[in-house]
């Protein structure tokens, strides 16, 4: 335990750079970029600091803070982060703060902007480190709402072009538009915090502590059957956000539409966030229900890896790619969690990490791209390579490290869960998680192809490399990406201290 | 005396109003209004220092913890929506703002005593004695083709559903052989059919005033054309008046018997919260919408009122003092922007985040709370009322209530989208009056206050909702 | 056949009250409309007199009394009501009134 | 058969005959005529009740209030289109269905309940003007501001100068 | 300094040039320069691998990679010993010709081209080295992939090429295919031993605490990985179009080092193969054939670039079939002895290339007049390939004939036997068409540039000394039948002579030959690639591409289809619902007479 409060300073501090910009800094794009980078960065040298600082022999939850907040109800303001926290904090820090770089460039309405961007970080942050049930709820929801907005005012419209006998149907709610991906993505995000809502209430009301701390609740004990109905209820309601099939459909339009910073931030987090909540409260708290249910989760979890894939490759949307790829590549996060083995955990955990980080390359990639070519239409791009070698190396790098290549993050992730897959209840598991690998080498490489590589696309002139602080996010999440692929244990040590523990909750007999 | 003060004061204020008209000249008489407001003001302070008293009246008439909740909720919801309606524009509000303020003191007297009644001829006389002065007031712009419309349906619906009403209560009476409340509720365990016959028909008239489904169907008419400060008390204090009446003629010293009421509750519930919602969607006119909406958030109190218990009763208030701030700060933000742009239709809303923020983020704030989403107050009134009917076991009404959160979200941002997202038409601020910003600034306090801190005022409800079982 | 029982005076209100629905349901003329409530009215006070006599008790006529003029109150910005409208529209036809709608 | 019964029934009769007539006639002012019949013959059934008083206040308020207002107000808007106001009736099959249907539902009850039987009748009006005054004096001023509450409002719709 | 440390040397230096080049863009864009930074360091590598090679040493040396409770998943490392000393040696050596040789065969790029290709050249000659010092599966597989990485970032040199983009992700994903089965095999094999290495893994075999169960199934499908690489049937595919590289980039990658990274692998792993001889005998028989089948399609290819392809991959059949015959010596020695003169004849028939522009034989012919140095070269390559005494190759080669005969497995025998015939007459076939044959007379083609003919020679001397080096040191070291070397050289005389009765001398018309009977067939199937690179893009239209648009179909319309449609359903139902609400104040008291029969209704049922 430390004087300081970090875990607050580390959530808050965007929140601060939040009010600063709507009221200090409106109408001055650079004084609000600067508030931005320079709160965000705080965010991320604090959450290196606590993430080297963490002491991995003592493991558990640390940086511990804790004020009570309604005591009658058992609401306090507990902050708490161990080693699975630890990742995704970091994560998140350097999501967003490359998120900013990558949006350097957005004029319109800059400062609201940045405000909601910052204020849903926040969200982001306290989610990871909130130990009271009720204020991690707010915190999510908090990490949910600004979405709207944010895709609704600066998210960008696709071409889809709804055929065939639904067609009225899709028309009717406006498939393809911002508008539309806004909603969904609102309507399925909150419809999922009803079930996490109903769990959280009935752990509360059945655990008998009157408290809503994560450590009471983990010292409770319940019934079988509660455990699994709460397990489902969690397990459908972050599972949304975490893009299970068949409730992802929000996650391809969402991330389509949404502009760079807050795909980046979605997609690379807060998917990441559902799975979190899988696995820290579904897991954490209910390892009866854990242990009946993981059949389920993992089978799901292979469906989204293959169906993802596929669907993946059958997009002509760049952004629509992507944003397949994550349903996928979140199916390998499930999927290591399921497997309920130390490998299969520290996987599904570092997944997280490493696809955080890729799809939140592509998407600052795609950003880019788009931005210079004002196009997503794959099937028009072609030889951009020559025009832009820095974006086409590190696209190359993202969908490497998408495809599984050694050297990279996916690699070990996915390589984990491959051997805890093979460990785990259900060995099949193993293969839809290695034909995804596969099918992700075709989709990728297909589109990496398509777009960098070829002679030179006729519809595009005067197209140009990144530039100035659009570097910032390449460079960061290139280098992330490799180093952590290269030195692992970097992350594994300690996420392991995290993940042992829990395990060994759940393997209980 | 001290049990019926507030009536007195009411009473009071009734004459003041009265003769103040008498001695006014002019053809601006605005000023009546800012005295009925001032006084309205002065006795929420009176009603917060009063505490319960004795009953008066040979039981007829109880100063009980649930009537003062009550009584402390219509006269804020009063003082809220007299203050918005001060700068109405128009000849009529200026010249007949004495007869505007007296109606609507007459109605809140009814409601008053609504609340502490326990007699079924004081309850259907402050039942009338709240409705009739509503007819007139949702016509008030009389000149308006419309607006006599809209006070004609109210006019008759509500003149129907009170026929039906007294039809029921003369059965009540007829089978209880007496029209002490009290009385009745121990004779309802009896089963007589006749007596159920009365409750179940007596239903409609409340179910009328809290515009239950298809009870409903006068409202979206009603609030399209009356004034639109009237309009946001008129969809929180009579809906107020109707659940308190509810309680007391439906659960009040019933005992076991309140189970006869939930699957009738429960119906009404599912059937007004899914035509509410869904008749929300397509709705252009703001008011419509909030209109509809309203209908919607009826059915959720009664997912409440169908839990049949302490705490459902406890919630169903909560959620009223939720409802009055967030559904009648939606409705002045909506009358702000109608004032300012002339038109009611949302695509008047279009952009207002970029010309006026504050009050773009006032309504977003109210939206937010209507569609029951975390740190303002309609969340804890959703989620309090959905845990009371899943502890009666009613876990089907509230996965449905739940869904259909869904699509009244869907509207909601609907709204949103509109001010945010979409580029204004024109520009410039919106203007607004003092007194109308300040009542939209209580609507908002109210709802932030009650969103981060919702304890006081659920404590208290669940104290004053225990006694009734 | 013996002297009407209560039964006879409820099945009575209930014709009458029933023929004031019919009425208001099926008038298109406002006052017609207005004519039917009353009908639904005094079945009411059929009603309690009837519970009154056959309880001997006296609270149903003082009931009686006040559905009464309260009726009378209805009827009356009722009517007033159907002025201004009449005033407005130049027609009292309730089917005519349907600006407002959807 | 006593007395007593054949009166019921033929006020019975008369009862239900004017008021079909109210809702069916096409004249409208018929129909408040018939109205005024049906108040009368209420008051009779007030009679058979052993309510005299409140005969004489059926006649007083409705019979003389009621249909005062009314005919004035046939009146008023008549003269005002310039026409007789006739009235046709809309939809008369779903009407009747709908309000036989209520009748149904009320009977439904009404036969499932118990019989009491007639106790011996007593002049009450003097307890029930004490009833007014004393237990039932809340609702007694209430009814007074009622009344100026429907007043005020009635006035300001019908009053033309604004 | 012990092996080990050597090795990791070794490592080391193609790896900080690696990662100089890719970091220091100035750098890079130089070009020439980049080259220079990176022939430097491979050098010093070479020299250190000889050290390595010299001494002779052993040694394993590991660091835990993936932490895990109790002990790491995974460890990292370098295992020393006479295998990996002499793929070093072949790796640095084939590594520093052919970037020099590159340094003047590109010399038309532009800098940062150029720059672009040392440091992917870096980046392999890392890759090959860590995979070859590989201590256990894991680490193997890793630089497996990262071979795999190299070979499609070269492959797509010139990604411009519509070609060249499409052969670079062909070879990846074919190979791709091959690494599945790689991968699920070593996480079986870790599931069933919990562990990578090969230390760990051979001690277990040799104790014979090996699990049994299942270890078919494992080897089959680590096989399946050096199928894929060492482009054996039916995964040979990729090889063909990996030759729209640069063709130094074919001479080291996809003919000396990376894909006989398979054969190393099979050789590396022999402890445990042995275990399922089964296994070993499919590996004998995959080879065997795809040796055949490669040398049919060689011989009917125009493209010189192409025939070396199919010879490659013929070759690599060769190794496989000795591995799987349980001769993984001399197997490894042909992939040794293949790796220095099939990157020899590359070379030369780059520096052909280089000069005359074109891959095609049929538009160039009399070269050798003109380009005598590559002349030269390429026929000491060619009679290498085909096993002429005393060339490095003739011994190889019969080691593995030997070895595949004494594995008693007379049919890949047989095959290889005829596969030693077709392998001279492609050979030959190419040599009388593009050197000897009518001169083009509209180029002007010249001899190689000094920094193009020093590899050349390098490699040409290299060849040759090491069969003298076998001469001298005397042949019986393999343990062939006595008629086995008479054998061989009399089948690749016959192909010698075919190829000079049909292409030299004219005697016969290879066209009229083509249409005997069962040759025609052959002829015609042989040109189609036996119809495999159609079966593969068929199946990967089909089956993939298909199987995908039906699922983007499918997310589209019936996943999404059902939200949507809810969706619309529920605004639809709202703005139905909203007609009753029509206006006429008699229909809202109708709804309030509903609402009371409903009440009714609705209490009666409840009671009953």
């Amino acid at each position: 335990m430390t004087a300081i409060p970090l875990l607050s300073l580390i959530t808050w501090s965007p929140f601060v750079g939040a009010l600063l910009i709507m009221f200090t800094a409106r109408h001055r794009p650079l004084a609000v970029r600067l508030i931005a980078a320079a709160t965000t960065g705080i965010s991320t040298v604090l959450s290196l600091w606590i993430y080297m600082a963490y002491d991995r022999e003592g493991a558990g939850f640390q940086f511990y803070e804790k004020l009570p907040l309604v005591p009658a109800l058992g609401i306090s303001y507990e902050l708490g982060a161990d080693g699975i926290s630890l990742v995704l904090v970091l994560l998140t820090s350097i999501i967003i703060f490359s998120g900013v770089f990558a949006s350097w460039t957005i004029a319109v309405r800059s400062q609201e902007f940045y405000a909601l961007l910052l204020t849903l970080v926040t969200g982001v942050f306290g989610v990871f480190v909130a130990l009271d049930l009720f204020v991690f709820f707010l915190f999510y929801e908090l990490a949910v709402l600004p979405m709207y907005l944010l895709i609704g005012i600066w998210g960008s419209t696709g071409e889809i072009r709804p055929r065939g006998i639904f067609a009225w149907a899709y028309r009717e709610t406006g498939v393809g538009t911002k508008e539309y991906a806004a909603m969904k993505l609102t309507l399925y995000l909150l419809f999922g915090s009803a079930f996490i809502l109903v769990g959280i209430f009935a752990l509360y009301v059945v655990s008998g502590a009157s408290s809503f701390s994560f450590l009471d609740l983990e010292a409770a004990t319940f019934d079988r059957g509660l455990q699994r109905w709460v397990f489902l209820a969690f397990y459908i309601g972050f599972g949304i956000l975490a893009g299970i099939w068949p409730l992802h459909t929000w996650s391809p339009d969402g991330h389509a539409s949404a502009p760079t910073a807050v795909s980046m931030l979605h997609a690379g987090v807060l998917m990441k966030l559902g799975a979190y909540g899988v696995v820290r409260l579904g897991m954490g708290l209910l390892p009866d229900g854990a242990r009946d249910l993981v059949w389920l989760v993992g089978t799901i979890a292979c469906i989204n890896i293959v169906y993802g894939a596929l669907s993946a490759m059958a997009q002509t949307d760049l952004k629509y790619v992507i944003a397949y790829s994550s349903v996928s590549h979140m199916g390998i996060v499930m999927l290591g969690a399921a497997t309920l083995t130390e490998a299969g955990l520290n996987g599904s955990v570092f997944q997280m990490f490493a696809h955080g980080i890729m799809t939140g390359l592509f998407f600052a990639l795609v950003g880019l791209v788009y931005e210079k070519a004002h196009s997503r239409d794959i099937g028009k791009m072609g030889g951009f390579g020559r025009a832009m070698p820095g974006i086409a190396t590190a696209f190359t790098v993202g969908g490497l490290s998408s495809l599984g290549l050694p050297a990279t993050a996916g690699f070990v992730a996915e390589l984990l869960t491959f051997l805890g897959s093979w460990r785990s209840a259900h060995p099949w598991w193993l293969l839809p998680a290695v034909a995804g690998t596969f099918l992700t080498a075709v989709y990728v490489l297909r589109v990496a192809k398509q777009i960098f590589w070829g002679p030179p696309s006729p519809h595009f002139h005067h197209l140009e490399d990144a530039r100035g602080p659009e570097w910032v996010a390449l460079v960061v999440l290139v280098a992330v990406l490799v180093v952590f692929g290269m030195v692992p244990a970097l992350a594994i040590a300690t996420i392991d201290t995290a993940t042992v523990g829990l395990l060994a909750r759940i393997l209980a007999p | 005396m001290t049990a019926f003060a507030l009536e007195l004061g009411v009473g009071l204020l009734l004459l003041v109003v009265f003769f103040a008209n008498l001695a006014a000249r002019g053809e601006d008489r605005r000023w009546v209004g800012g005295v009925a407001a001032a006084g309205v003001l002065v006795l929420t302070g009176v009603s917060l220092i009063v505490s319960p008293a004795p009953p008066a009246f040979g039981g007829m008439f109880v100063q009980d913890g649930l009537a003062l909740f009550a009584k402390r909720l219509f006269l804020a919801a009063t003082f809220i929506g007299l203050l918005g309606g001060l700068a109405l524009p128009g000849a009529v509000f200026a010249r007949r703002a004495a007869e505007y303020h007296l109606l609507v003191l007459g109605s809140l007297l009814g409601m008053l005593v609504l609340a502490s009644a326990r007699d079924l001829i004081l309850l259907f006389v402050a039942f009338e004695l709240m409705s009739i002065p509503l007819y007139v007031l949702s016509g008030f712009a009389k000149r308006e083709d419309v607006a006599v419309e809209a006070a004609l349906k109210f006019f008759l619906v509500g003149s129907v559903s009170s026929a039906v009403m007294a039809y029921g209560l003369s059965f009540v009476y007829g089978a209880a052989k007496t029209t002490s409340l009290a009385v009745v509720a121990r004779a309802l365990p009896g089963g007589d059919p006749l007596l159920v016959l009365g409750l179940l028909t007596a239903f409609t008239g409340f179910g009328f005033k809290i515009a239950a489904f298809p009870f409903h169907m006068w409202v979206p008419d009603t609030y399209e054309a009356a004034p639109t400060p009237f309009v946001a008390w008129l969809s929180v204090a009579p809906k107020a008046a109707g659940f308190v009446a509810l309680f007391r003629v439906y659960f009040e010293g019933v005992g076991s018997a309140v189970a006869l009421w939930v699957p009738v509750a429960a119906l009404l519930a599912t059937l007004t919260i899914v035509a509410g919602n869904l008749m929300a969607l397509p709705q252009q006119n703001a008011k419509r919408l909030l209109a509809y909406s309203g209908i919607a958030h009826i059915g959720y109190m009664l997912v409440g009122f169908a839990a049949a218990s302490a705490s459902g009763t406890a919630m169903v208030l909560f959620y009223l003092v939720a409802y009055v701030f967030g559904n009648m700060g939606a409705f002045l933000v909506v009358d702000a922007v109608a004032r300012s742009e002339g038109s009611e239709n949302l695509m008047a809303f279009r952009g207002l985040a970029q010309r006026s923020p504050l009050l773009a983020l006032a309504m977003l704030l109210f939206l937010l709370s209507l569609g029951g989403i975390p740190f303002v107050a309609g969340f804890w009134a959703k989620l309090y009322v959905f845990w009371a009917a899943a502890a009666a076991g009613l876990y089907w009404l509230v996965l449905l209530g739940a869904i259909l959160t869904v699509v009244a979200l869907f509207y909601y941002l609907l709204v949103a989208k509109r001010m945010y997202i979409e580029p204004p038409a024109v520009t410039g601020r919106v203007r607004l009056e003092r007194t109308l910003a300040l009542a939209v600034l209580l609507c908002v306090l109210g709802v932030v206050i009650l969103g981060v801190y919702p304890n006081p005022v659920v404590m208290a409800a669940l104290r004053v909702a225990a006694p009734l079982f | 056949m013996g002297a009407p029982g209560l039964h006879a005076y409820l099945v009575l209100a209930a014709l009458v009250f029933a023929i004031g629905l019919f009425g208001v349901l099926t008038r298109r003329n406002a006052i017609g409309i207005l004519l039917g409530i009353e009908l639904m009215l005094n079945a009411v006070n059929i009603n309690l007199v009837a519970f009154a006599r056959f309880n001997a008790d006296l609270v149903g006529l003082v009931f009686t009394l006040f559905t009464i003029p309260i009726t009378v109150a209805e009827v009356g910005v009722g009517l007033a009501i159907i002025i201004a409208i009449f005033r407005a529209r130049k027609t009292i036809e309730a089917d005519h009134l349907n600006l407002l709608r959807g | 058969m006593t007395a007593e019964a054949i009166g019921f029934w033929l006020v019975a009769a008369v009862l239900l005959a004017t008021s079909l007539a109210v809702v069916l006639t096409p004249n409208l002012f018929h129909a408040v005529l018939f109205l005024a019949a049906a108040l009368v013959s209420t008051g009779v059934v007030f009679l058979l009740l052993d309510a005299a008083f409140l005969f004489a206040v059926q006649l007083l308020l409705y019979a003389g209030g009621v249909i005062t207002i009314m005919v004035f107000a046939i009146m008023l808007t008549e003269q005002l289109v310039g026409e007789r106001l006739r009235q046709t009736s809309r939809w008369v099959i779903n009407g009747a269905i709908l309000a036989a249907a209520v009748f149904v539902g009320v009977l439904g009850f009404v036969v499932r309940s118990a019989r009491p039987a007639r106790p011996p009748a007593a002049d009450r009006t003097a307890d029930l003007a004490r009833a007014l005054v004393g237990p039932f004096a809340a609702p007694f001023e209430l009814l007074a501001v009622l009344l100026v509450a429907a007043l005020v409002g009635a006035i300001y719709f019908a009053r033309t100068e604004d | 300094m012990s092996a080990t440390d050597h090795a990791l040397h070794v490592l080391a230096l193609p790896f900080a040039a690696f990662v100089i080049l890719a970091v220091l863009p100035w750098l890079r864009r130089k070009g020439r320069a980049a080259g220079w930074l990176s022939i430097i360091a491979v050098a010093v590598a070479l020299y250190r691998a000889l050290t390595v090679w010299a001494g002779g040493g052993r040694g394993e040396a590991t660091w835990a990679w993936i932490p895990a409770d109790g002990g790491p998943i995974a460890t990292v490392g370098v295992l020393v010993d006479e295998l990996s000393a002499a793929m070093l040696v072949l790796v640095t050596l084939v590594s520093l010709l052919v970037q020099i040789y590159s340094l003047s065969y590109l010399d038309r790029e532009t800098p940062p081209a150029l720059g672009r290709y040392y440091t992917y050249q870096s980046l392999f000659a890392f890759s090959m080295l860590g995979l070859v010092l590989s201590p256990s599966f894991l680490q193997m597989f890793i630089f497996w992939e990262l071979v795999g990485l190299c070979s499609y970032l070269l492959i797509g040199y010139w990604y411009d090429r519509p070609s060249a983009a499409r052969a670079a992700v062909k070879a990846f994903w074919i190979t791709k295919l091959g690494d599945l089965g790689f991968v699920v095999g070593i996480v079986m094999l870790w599931a069933s031993t919990g562990t990578f290495e090969f230390g760990a893994l051979f001690r277990m075999a040799a104790e014979r605490t090996l699990p049994a169960a299942g270890l078919g199934l494992i080897m089959v499908l680590i096989y399946l990985g050096a199928v894929g690489k060492s482009a054996q049937f039916p995964l040979h595919v990729w090889l063909p179009d990996a030759m729209e590289g640069p063709t130094p980039v074919s001479a080291l990658i996809h003919a000396a080092t990376m894909v006989t990274a398979g054969v190393f692998m099979v050789t590396r792993a022999m402890p445990l193969f042995r275990l399922v001889p089964d296994v070993l005998a499919l590996i004998g028989w995959v080879g065997a054939f795809t040796a055949l089948l490669a040398a049919t399609m060689a011989c009917v290819e125009g493209d010189i670039k192409r025939v070396l392809a199919y010879s490659t991959v013929s070759q690599l059949g060769y190794m496989m079939a000795a591995a799987g015959a349980g001769a993984a010596d001399a197997g490894f020695f042909h992939l040794l002895t293949h790796g220095v003169f099939k990157a020899l004849l590359f070379l030369a028939a780059g520096a052909v290339i280089h000069a005359v522009g074109t891959n095609d034989i049929f538009r160039m012919g009399g070269l050798f007049r003109a380009l005598p140095q590559a002349g030269v070269v390429f026929i000491v390559g060619t009679l290498a390939l085909t096993g002429v005494p005393p060339l490095a190759g003739f011994f190889s080669k019969e080691a593995v004939l030997a070895g595949v005969w004494e594995g008693r497995m007379t049919g890949p025998f047989l095959m290889l036997a005829l596969t030693a015939f077709l392998t001279a007459f492609y050979m030959f076939r190419v040599i009388f068409i593009a050197f000897f044959g009518r001169a083009h007379a509209e180029s002007h083609p010249h001899d190689a540039p000094p920094l193009m003919a020093g590899p050349l020679w390098v490699l040409a001397g290299l060849t040759v000394a090491i069969g003298l080096r076998f001469v001298v040191a005397g042949a019986g070291e393999h343990h062939g039948p006595g008629w086995l070397a008479p054998l061989s050289i009399g089948l690749a005389l016959a192909g010698f002579l075919l190829a000079t009765a049909m292409y030299q001398r004219r005697l016969l018309e290879p066209a009229r030959l083509a249409a005997v009977f069962p040759l025609n067939v052959l002829d015609v199937m042989a040109r189609h690639r036996y119809g495999l690179d159609a079966l593969y893009a068929g199946l990967y239209r089909a089956l993939i591409l298909g199987f995908s648009r039906l699922i983007g179909w499918i997310d589209r319309y019936l996943v999404d289809g059902l939200v949507n449609f809810g969706s619309a359903w529920t605004l639809r139902a709202g703005d139905l619902l909203r007609r009753i609400q029509s206006g006429r104040a008699q229909d809202y008291v109708y709804g309030v007479a509903f609402g009371v029969l409903l009440l009714f209704v609705w209490a009666q049922w409840v009671r009953r």
